[in-house]
């Protein structure tokens, strides 16, 4: 179905090829599975399938790329658009007309087909990803998951032969992944798609690959193979493995439920060694860094926030989970102090943050957004570094040296906007940081963050923590609570449903356990590491 | 900043036949804004025509704008200038959102001129129209005086396409002498537009159909001093200070954004 | 940005719409007075007009004093009884009724229209401005061809009588003088009623005491009476605007002068006018109000926003 | 009417150019008479139209912005009538100081006696304008911009959907520039003055210019600008007629400035050459094989409602040919306005939409301005501003 040949690629202003002589060949109903570091090609990669790489971005081009028996080589983008269908990393930046029905019916309109047709495929499309009832709705209404599906179907209605997906899952939630992945499956084994997909997040999708091709940047060689040879192998793995590597499990389990199969013995070993301790902080240490009091917040007749009680010590770190819309955003907002409550009051070290000054509060507590991007402006890291240290008055070189305790050898020159997902939070990260601020707000910081940039995070979280800093995050990724939330605090309508030490709310939640514990269950073991470090402490007992 | 970033960009590549279109509708475009200052001195008849003028030229103008943008459109509007075009647009329109109508603070105008600058004439006209277009479409705000604001916008976006070649300081300056210049142009056209109506023509200062050319103008500009003058001088002002404040990053960030358009894309087999 | 929130502006305006008609009709019976009250009165200017028919309708001559600072179109008021377009445009569309309908007409031949000229030291001057945008100054003479058809410009013939104010008017007066040929002040009001057209006592007058009017006194007979034929037969079955179509004399013609004279028939047609008019006008009142009512009916049903 | 309505493959609701050409057919009437009474009947027909079929969305309230804009129009106009001496004869109202001007401002002078006659004609005319206007506000309330976009002529394709798109994200650039804003504070900065206007302009413009790339991407990849090739001959017809139709239309604006120097003063050669261009447009959109989903279909419906616009622009003119008496306000002498039978009858004709058209459908508010994503404005990714 698709067919690299020698094929090599190297950007208009790059010196070195990008992708170099691949040969790689997709078979028809084949659900491939791309992945890689961030910058390691794996988009280009993708977007080279319906030829925006190099028709679009221009380039130099070697070998030959075919799909479907037509080479890309002499067919623009939009010539392909019946065989491939490409949903990008932003499904709402895809959007071309303004309502559901209208965008699932864009492509068609383009291939010219009539409109009876049309209107039939639209409706299954509709029914195959469950978004009839959103039909008239206008597509900025739409939440991430819901964004998504219409950006999925918007490509499938026209039933390509190929659908390429890069990230189709890094912003949504647990479960609204999970309909997005079941939907891509059902595609996969009713009508035979062949369907090519990034991933970041690889515990959500490997048990859906049946191959997985390698990126391993820099212009290496690809490498290819069942998904179970490769994860035994790759530099980037999901927990599950990585627990499989811990306890030498072969072939590597790629689904939890496989993986329970071998776990039994497993879990008789640690039944016996002393289950973790759990990273709550005592009591004592519960100094009100963070306050809450009854905090309601409304916009217009709905409740964002509905009567949250709050109360988060120093030396905490706090991961705000729920599904999208719950209510997370808003709660950070009001910590950081970016509009007034409807009702209720807020407190940061007992003081109310919408009465400082900006310049004041940046010193009080500091929050770093969804999209880290939007905290930067300036030409380049080095004049955003020294700006962030002459507007905070911090002496020349601090926020510098935050940044490369956060993530070093980010290159100086570079554009803010051009650096990967990884460093550009990083750099927001360090802005934020520069002033030390007692209270650190995150919301979603793992968006789009491959392994290694995510477990840099987490030592970075722990650190803050351990210096008595008090974070609180907003996310989605169950593998980033398990790791460094000592508490966890789920919203549902805007209210707290759930409070309590992160490895008592997520271990007994089906939606938020990790997969380890999902493996371990009954037993509260939550991350690899802590497995790995019980069983050296029985080796060494032993 | 490299050279080829100071060239205007082929976002929009203006072909013989369309640049023949354009001229010729451009022509009626301004009769249809000066016909008072045209129409010479002939007493009774045309005095009856004078007050149907207008209008003729409201229902005309819409078909010769969908002509000419129709036609710089066809084969040379590829997906990139149409992206970059919808969400200049957009933000124009979001611009003119606070001044929405007829007259009055217009800072819709200092991002159509580096635009036009940046990615040349053409793109300059398309957008200039597509701008009041869209903010018209947005507020719900069509009415007669759309083609002739479309037109004006469009005039102002190619004429910034054809500034010529100048770098740094000059080149802000220039942005903003023109930004000022084509604010009281565009202000005056539409004045002029609503002159008939707004004067009618038994006052001193009305349009005088059998009066000519030269008197009437001596009326317009009395007119003109008297109503509008002093919107037009704010717009300008308005619009030459965001040019000199915001010109550089703006100007920075369009040719980044033509830079990584790579409109004339270029690919390499080897 | 879209309109306004409350729907009482909405109503404000529509009744604004519906009502701008009852202004109109109040406005009607103030046309009983003369069009230029005397607080406004500077020095007077004479003036001296050259009306001609056209053609063999023939033309007359009036001598006339106005207020200074007048215009052309104000003093013409004076002598006769334009015509004036509905949309404003600064000519004359009839002069006395001539012709009964249109305006401007554009045939095969030419225009129909009125020339408007200057005499300045004995020759015609062609004017490309209306009459609305001139003064008129002591000792003009402002002539007045009905081109039947004409090109529009100044190879049109012009009136065919002397361009010269003495020639016509006899020695200018000085300025103040307030008097001016034709019936005496005093028996204006009583003339009124005797006299259908407005235009034809003056000019009559004018004719008997001179001479070299003479022709344009006998000829004008049948340019002045005219109308009182065309009135009734031109297109405006209701209320014809022509001044002479209605030959009621108006109870009040309060002013003394030239111009009482030169408007003594607005009144009459004005009164005979309102008098009829008002009904449909109240009718078609009824109908923008009822559907103004309907409208915000139907605007509360719905409901505003989603 | 309802069964109609379900049987059609539309959305619903009045094709959107129904709306616009009934509106334009009163507008037409509209200029074609000075008697306020049938001003009035026009607006009022018009104002009962969209009460009666107006739909939830928010466009639907731009009549009201209309109004208030006749309204202005009608007293600028007033005003300067009377500010600047009218050369009106008539009932002397009061009178302004006579203010004199320099020679240089030849003929304009400012002050003087104000006539009862000027100013109710300078109402009138005002009155027409303003009219005009409320039926142009008819057509914006009644006619949704998102489907009248798409029944563009096929040549102007691209425009429309770079119209369309400029539609869709406006509201996140009023969205991303609240991002902005609390990015600024959060990092100390101003919002406000130059230095705030600056840092919150730039970001807003790149991110919505990465925006783009992203867009076009993604138009490419789902087959936007995929052409047929059109035959040259089809070509060359399409180009000779509009470049044929440009130039009678041309001859034609000439005719009418300059009248009498064309039979019926150039407005045949308009029409014709309108026709002409009209055809050129229609060959030139061949070169694309687009289809319409669920294109807005014409049906009875419409042709009602088009239907009775046009018979009151028709009574309108047949009132004039016929030299029907009332159309034109007198004001020598000044009376009650008459209320011709023919036009009056014409007009009421014109409100026949506001039982033939469909009743709306309750959902399709469908505004940029009102769409924001969930009321929470930082619940969710602001989409304008992701890199």
């Amino acid at each position: 179905m698709i067919r690299f040949s020698d094929f090599t690629f190297t950007y208009a202003d790059a010196d070195a090829p990008t992708l170099r002589q691949v040969d790689l060949t997709v078979e028809e109903g084949e659900l491939c599975l791309v992945v890689g570091r961030t910058g390691s090609g794996k988009t280009t990669l993708l977007r080279a399938i319906n030829g925006l790489v190099p028709h679009f971005t221009g380039g130099r081009v070697s070998g030959d790329l075919s799909v479907d028996g037509r080479s890309t080589r002499d067919v623009p983008p939009r010539e392909l658009a019946d065989v491939v269908g490409v949903v990008g990393q932003n499904p709402a930046a895809s959007f071309v007309t303004d309502t559901v029905e209208d965008e699932l019916a864009y492509t068609m309109e383009n291939l010219g087909i009539a409109p009876t047709v049309m209107r039939r495929r639209v409706e299954d499309t509709l029914d195959l990803l469950g978004l009839h009832e959103l039909r008239n709705r206008p597509l900025s209404t739409l939440s991430g998951g819901q964004q998504q599906r219409v950006a999925i179907g918007a490509v499938l209605s026209a039933l390509p032969r190929v659908l390429v997906l890069d990230e189709p899952t890094s912003a949504l939630d647990p479960a609204a992944a999970e309909d997005v992945l079941a939907s891509l499956t059902r595609l996969v084994h009713d009508v035979g798609m062949t369907v090519v997909l990034a991933e970041h997040r690889l515990e959500r999708v490997i048990p859906f690959a049946d191959r997985v091709v390698l990126v391993p940047g820099l212009g290496r060689p690809l490498v290819v193979g069942p998904t179970s040879a490769i994860m035994a192998t790759s530099p980037v793995a999901p927990p599950i493995v990585e627990l499989a590597r811990v306890v030498g499990w072969t072939p590597v389990p790629l689904s939890v439920r496989d993986a329970r199969r071998l776990a039994g013995p497993l879990r008789q070993q640690l039944a016996e060694a002393s289950p973790p301790c759990s990273r709550v902080v005592p009591a004592s240490g519960r100094t009100g860094a963070v306050h809450t009091e009854r905090l309601t917040v409304e916009f217009g007749d709905i409740r964002a926030l509905d009567r949250v009680d709050l109360e988060v010590g120093s030396g905490e770190v706090v991961a705000v989970m729920g599904r999208n819309g719950s209510g997370k955003s808003t709660l950070l907002a009001q910590l950081a102090g970016l509009r007034p409550p409807t009702g209720g009051r807020v407190q940061i070290l007992g003081r109310v943050p919408t009465d400082l000054s900006a310049s004041k509060l940046i010193r009080l507590v500091g929050l770093v957004p969804q999209d880290a991007g939007s905290l930067l402006y300036g030409e380049t890291v080095e004049g955003e570094c020294s700006t962030a240290d002459d507007e905070t008055g911090l002496d020349p070189g601090t926020t510098a040296t935050v940044l490369d305790q956060v993530l070093p050898g980010v290159p100086r020159s570079r554009h803010p906007r051009d650096l990967s997902e990884g460093q550009r939070l990083a750099l927001a990260l360090a802005i934020i940081l520069g002033p030390a601020p007692p209270v650190v707000l995150l919301d979603e910081p793992t968006r789009g963050l491959d392994y290694p940039s995510k477990a840099r995070l987490v030592t970075v979280l722990r650190a803050l923590a351990a210096d008595g800093g008090c974070v609180v995050m907003a996310t989605h990724d169950v593998e980033l609570v398990a790791q460094v939330a000592s508490r966890a605090i789920v919203l549902a309508e805007g209210e707290v449903v759930s409070d309590g030490p992160a490895r008592d709310v997520v271990c007994h939640s089906p939606v938020f356990a990790p997969q380890v514990a999902k493996v371990l269950a009954p037993e509260p073991w939550l991350t690899v590491d802590e497995v790995r470090a019980a069983l050296e402490v029985r080796d060494h007992g032993a | 900043m490299e050279p080829r970033d100071l060239a205007p960009s082929t976002a929009i590549r203006l072909r013989p036949r369309a640049s023949v279109l354009l001229a010729l509708t451009s022509l009626i475009g301004i009769i249809a804004f000066c016909w008072p200052l045209l129409i010479h001195g002939h007493a009774g008849a045309n005095l009856a025509h004078s007050v149907d003028a207008p209008w003729l030229f409201v229902a005309i103008l819409p078909l010769l704008l969908a002509v000419v943008l129709g036609e710089m459109a066809e084969g040379t509007l590829d997906a990139k200038a149409i992206a970059l075009l919808g969400i200049l647009a957009a933000c124009g329109a979001a611009l003119r959102i606070p001044s929405p109508g007829v007259a009055g603070f217009e800072p819709v105008f200092f991002l159509l001129i580096p635009s036009g600058r940046v990615f040349g004439r053409g793109f300059g006209f398309v957008l200039g129209a597509i701008t009041i277009a869209a903010s018209a479409l947005i507020t719900g705000g069509i009415g007669p005086w759309l083609p002739f604001q479309m037109f004006g916008a469009a005039w102002m976006g190619f004429g910034a396409g054809c500034l010529p070649p100048a770098q740094g300081r000059a080149e802000l300056t220039m942005l903003a002498a023109y930004a000022a210049v084509s604010a009281v142009v565009y202000g005056t056209l539409l004045n002029l537009w609503f002159w008939p109506f707004g004067a009618g023509t038994t006052t001193t200062f009305s349009f005088s159909p059998g009066a000519g050319g030269l008197a009437n103008l001596h009326r317009f500009i009395f007119f003109d001093l008297t109503t509008s003058l002093g919107f037009d001088i704010t717009r300008a002002v308005t619009n030459a200070t965001l040019v000199f404040l915001l010109g550089r990053p703006v100007l920075a960030a369009l040719r980044r954004a033509s830079r990584r358009a790579a409109f004339d894309a270029l690919v390499v087999h080897v | 940005m879209i309109g306004g929130r409350s729907p009482r502006r909405l109503v404000a305006t529509v009744l604004f719409a519906g009502a701008a008609s009852a202004v109109l009709a109040s406005a009607g019976p103030d046309a009983l007075l003369p069009f230029r009250d005397v607080a406004g009165a500077a020095a007077d200017v004479s003036v001296a007009f050259v009306i001609d028919f056209g053609g063999s309708a023939g033309s007359f001559v009036k001598c006339v004093t106005v207020p200074s600072g007048d215009t052309g179109l104000q003093a013409l008021f004076a002598v006769s009884t334009p015509r004036l377009p509905a949309d404003g445009s600064p000519f004359v569309c009839a002069l006395n009724g001539v012709p009964a309908s249109g305006c401007g007409q554009v045939v095969s031949g030419g225009d129909i229209y009125w020339s408007y000229w200057h005499g300045t030291s004995g020759s015609w001057q062609y004017s490309n401005v209306g009459a609305g945008s001139v003064q008129v100054h002591n000792g003009d003479v402002e002539g007045w061809r009905f081109q039947n058809p004409g090109n529009g410009n100044p190879t049109d013939p012009p009136p065919r009588s002397s361009a010269d104010y003495t020639a016509e008017c006899g020695p200018l007066p000085p300025d103040t003088a307030t008097t001016v040929v034709g019936t005496p002040p005093a028996t204006a009001p009583a003339s009124a009623p005797a006299s259908p057209g407005s235009a034809s006592a003056p000019s009559v007058a004018t004719g008997s005491r001179l001479p070299g009017s003479s022709p344009g006194s006998s000829t004008s007979a049948p340019a002045t009476t005219t109308p009182a034929h065309s009135g009734p037969s031109s297109t405006t079955p209701q209320a014809s605007p022509g001044a002479t179509a209605n030959p009621k004399g108006s109870p009040t013609a309060p002013d003394s002068g030239p111009r009482a004279q030169s408007l003594r028939a607005l009144p009459a047609s004005a009164h005979g006018g309102s008098g009829n008019a008002a009904a449909p006008a109240l009718f078609g009142g009824l109908i923008v109000l009822a559907l103004v009512g309907g409208t915000l009916f139907r605007w509360r049903k719905r409901p505003h926003t989603k | 009417m309802k069964g109609h309505r379900s049987a059609r493959s539309g959305r619903g609701g009045l094709h959107p150019a129904a709306w616009w050409l009934w509106a334009g057919c009163l507008a037409g009437a509209a200029t074609r008479t000075t008697n306020p009474l049938l001003l009035a009947l026009i607006a009022a027909v018009a104002a009962f139209v969209v009460a009666a079929r107006r739909t939830a969305a928010p466009w639907s309230r731009s009549i009201v912005f209309f109004f208030r804009l006749g309204l202005v129009v009608i007293v600028v106009r007033v005003v300067i009538q009377i500010v600047f001496v009218n050369r009106v004869p008539g009932h002397v109202l009061f009178t302004l100081p006579h203010v004199p001007l320099p020679s240089w401002a030849a003929g304009v002078s400012i002050g003087g006696p104000v006539t009862a006659q000027a100013v109710i004609e300078a109402t009138v005319q005002g009155m027409r304008l303003a009219v005009v206007l409320i039926c142009f506000g008819a057509a914006n309330s009644l006619a949704s911009p998102y489907r009248l976009l798409r029944c563009l002529p096929a040549i102007l394709y691209e425009a429309g959907v770079a119209v369309t798109v400029s539609l869709a994200f406006a509201p996140e650039v009023v969205m991303a520039v609240a991002g902005i804003r609390d990015a600024r504070r959060l990092r100390g900065r101003p919002t406000r003055g130059v230095a705030g206007l600056r840092g919150m302009a730039i970001p807003v413009l790149e991110s919505a210019l990465d925006r783009s790339l992203e867009l076009a991407s993604s138009m490419d990849a789902r087959g936007y600008g995929r052409r047929v090739a059109v035959a040259t001959g089809t070509r060359r017809w399409g180009t000779g007629s509009t470049a044929a139709g440009l130039l009678l239309v041309f001859v034609g604006v000439y005719g009418v400035l300059d009248a009498g120097s064309l039979p019926a003063g150039g407005v045949p050669f308009l029409a014709v050459g309108a026709v002409l261009v009209g055809t050129g447009m229609a060959f030139g959109g061949r070169r694309t094989n687009r289809t319409r989903y669920r294109p807005d279909t014409w049906g009875a419906a419409e042709w009602a409602v088009v239907g009775s616009g046009a018979l009151a622009l028709a009574s309108m003119i047949a009132a004039s040919v016929l030299g029907v008496s009332g159309l034109q306000l007198q004001v020598y002498p000044l009376h009650f306005p008459e209320l011709p039978l023919l036009p009056m009858t014409g007009i009421l004709v014109a409100l026949v939409p506001a039982v033939a058209a469909p009743a709306p459908p309750s959902v399709g508010a469908r505004s940029p301005l009102r769409s924001a994503p969930s009321p929470r404005p930082t619940a969710e990714p602001v989409p304008g501003s992701v890199a």
